[in-house]
């Protein structure tokens, strides 16, 4: 059993760090803030998304697994609304900023 | 090396930048960062002691530990203060430098300091 | 060399990149920037010292609140910054400061380097008093049973630094509310975060208060935590800060450390020392009191954050 | 698997900081503020793979607490930025 918990962390942990890798690969990559931005907010989504889902078979009790999709439902809000704002902001600017 | 003495490396190195910062930038929002970084170098220094004096089942000494949650708290409102008066000289004179040679002359178009 | 030392040490090196770069970064925007990445990093540095309770001090206050604070700052400071062509430090007294500066991290790093493995400890004698307070978790218990004077004048420090800012207010203005005011129209996607973040947060802050007892969390985290909540609406601008003049705000500001006085001094009458708490009792008088120092927290930080009044007082 | 944890929050981390090295310098401060919201992302995740590694209690609060400020520079930037970019009515005196 504890091997499929295993297994399960460890690809779904895997996945996560996979899309960080890639959000950063885009920051480095990508000429414009607001393709940047999207690159950006692909580690907050599913990077961090899959590093939760991967820990959830791990947490010792509800209460912290619920703290964890909490955890990731804010970074969702967060990423999201600062994206925006952020984008807005680059807009307002002209493609200076 | 354990992670407690490279944490106390890392708070000694920051101490030296802070410092640095505070002398030899000569804005005093930027003044304000560096001091605050030399602050928390501080308590990562005392961090340490914390750490070094686990005992009783804990992982670190409590005392130490709650020393550093007041001094946290007590260098925001420092900072705060500190802020609002750098943003009040910048409102009642159109400029927040510290340098006395360029109080001494007066502001472009001569407008003075209020 | 294990993974979690080479952890240690890529967190170090990160830890010391950003805070090189908060002091040497070309503009103040960016400084501020850095010291935001920089007091999250802190945070994580913290967790290894497992000195959970400080890592949440440092990521409400430490990297939240403080940015909020100081980006506005560097934001407002943008045109200062262009018009006054301030001198760096240059030449010899720049090498000089920087010798100095090296010196004085070497000697701190040497005394790091030579403390002993085990220190002395203070946790052998708070865990033996721990029963008597009723509490679970040390760091509570010496912040409001042990030191309990320490933690009361502090509360006193945060209210003399609002007091501090508002004198700052220049003089038709003494008494009004600081900040914007409140929107029309407010920004559509900050009112939205504001409006979904609000009340979570509002909870998670209770929340850490109360487990505070047993766990690590507090009266100064959650207070943070809820003074963060009344920041982003504030900066939202769904609503404005009150009127510095205001009576229930002031009595807000100095609830905290009054009820701490109060409790000090019933303690000297009753329990037979000043901060001393009578015994089976000690748990309901920590909490009671700590429930005003939240309150007062909660309004202190963000009227740190507003500054001064900047609005006439309404009648 | 501890190690697994440990390493991939150190993985996380060392890609954060290259992220970190290309926007902290800008050009633009939308950059830089993509810089916060990245580091305080892959923070967390560092931080909950950290403590799940580790077995440090109450680490998930410090998690709750990142999380809950984590765009909290963005709006301060946009809240000092948008009054001087355009006035709003409600504002003026």
């Amino acid at each position: 059993m504890s091997l499929v918990v295993d297994l399960f962390s460890v690809v779904a942990i895997g996945a996560g760090v996979f899309f960080f890798l890639a959000g950063t690969v885009g920051l480095l990559r990508f000429p414009d803030p607001l393709s940047r931005l999207h690159a950006l907010t692909k580690a907050d989504n599913l990077g961090l998304g899959l590093v939760v889902l991967g820990l959830l078979p791990r947490s010792e009790s509800l209460l912290s697994a619920l703290k964890l999709i909490a955890i990731w439902a804010l970074v969702q809000l967060a990423g999201a609304t600062a994206a925006q704002l952020v984008g807005r902001a680059v807009r307002r600017k002209g493609t200076a900023a | 090396m354990t992670s407690a003495t490279l944490a106390g490396l890392i708070g000694a190195v920051l101490v030296g930048l802070g410092l640095y910062g505070l002398i030899a930038n000569p804005q005093p929002l930027r003044k304000i960062l560096a001091f605050n970084l030399m602050g928390s170098g501080v308590f990562l220094v005392f961090g340490i002691v914390a750490r070094k004096g686990a005992a009783a089942g804990l992982q670190a000494d409590p005392v130490p530990q709650a020393m550093v949650i007041t001094g946290i708290v007590v260098a925001f409102a420092a900072s705060a203060l500190a802020v609002a008066l750098v943003l009040r000289l910048f409102e009642a004179a159109g400029r927040a430098t510290l340098d006395p040679d360029a109080w001494a002359k007066p502001p472009d178009g001569g407008a003075g300091a209020e | 060399m294990s993974v979690l030392q080479a952890l240690d040490i890529g967190l170090a090196f990160l830890v010391f990149a950003v805070a090189a770069w908060t002091i040497f970064a070309p503009g103040a925007f960016a400084a501020t920037v850095g010291y935001v990445v920089y007091g999250l990093l802190l945070s994580l540095v913290w967790i290894r010292l497992f000195a959970v309770d400080v890592a949440l001090t440092e990521a409400a206050i430490g990297s939240g609140v403080t940015g909020v604070l100081l980006i506005g700052a560097a934001a407002r400071l943008r045109a200062a910054e262009t018009a006054g062509s301030e001198k760096s430090l240059s030449g010899s007294p720049r090498l000089l400061v920087a010798v100095l500066c090296v010196l004085v991290a070497m000697a701190l790093a040497g005394v790091v380097l030579l403390l002993p493995d085990q220190g002395p400890s203070l946790a052998p004698q708070s865990m033996q008093h721990l029963p008597e307070t009723g509490l679970g978790n040390p760091v509570t218990a010496v912040l409001i049973a042990y030191r309990a004077f320490d933690t009361m004048l502090e509360k006193v420090v945060l209210v003399l630094a609002v007091v501090g800012v508002w004198s700052l207010a220049a003089d038709q203005y003494w008494g009004g509310a600081p900040g914007e005011a409140r929107a029309e129209r407010p920004e559509p996607t900050l009112a939205f975060l504001a409006q979904i973040l609000a009340p979570l947060g509002i909870l998670v802050g209770i929340h850490v208060f109360w487990v505070g007892a047993d766990a690590p969390g507090g009266a100064f985290q959650g207070g943070a935590i809820l003074a963060a909540m009344w920041i982003i609406v504030m900066m939202a601008r769904l609503t404005e800060a009150p009127q510095t003049e205001a009576f229930w705000l002031r009595l807000a500001l100095v609830a905290g450390p009054v009820v701490f006085l109060a409790a000090g001094v019933a303690g000297a009458i009753f329990a037979g020392g000043f901060f001393a708490y009578p015994p089976g009792f000690a748990k309901p008088a920590i909490l009671f009191i700590e429930a005003f120092m939240v309150l007062s927290i909660a309004v202190t930080l963000p009227m740190l954050v507003a500054g001064p009044p900047r609005r006439e007082p309404r009648q | 698997m501890t190690e697994f944890l440990l390493a991939t929050a150190g993985v996380i981390l060392f890609t954060v900081a290259v992220g970190l090295v290309r926007i902290l310098g800008g050009p633009g401060d939308a950059d830089r503020l993509m810089a916060a919201q990245l580091i305080g992302t892959g923070g967390i995740g560092a931080l909950l793979l950290i403590s799940a590694a580790t077995g440090a209690h109450g680490v998930e609060d410090v998690a709750l607490g990142l999380a809950l400020l984590a765009a909290f520079a963005s709006a301060a930037f946009v809240n000092s930025a948008a009054p001087a970019e355009a006035p709003d009515p409600a504002d003026g005196r």
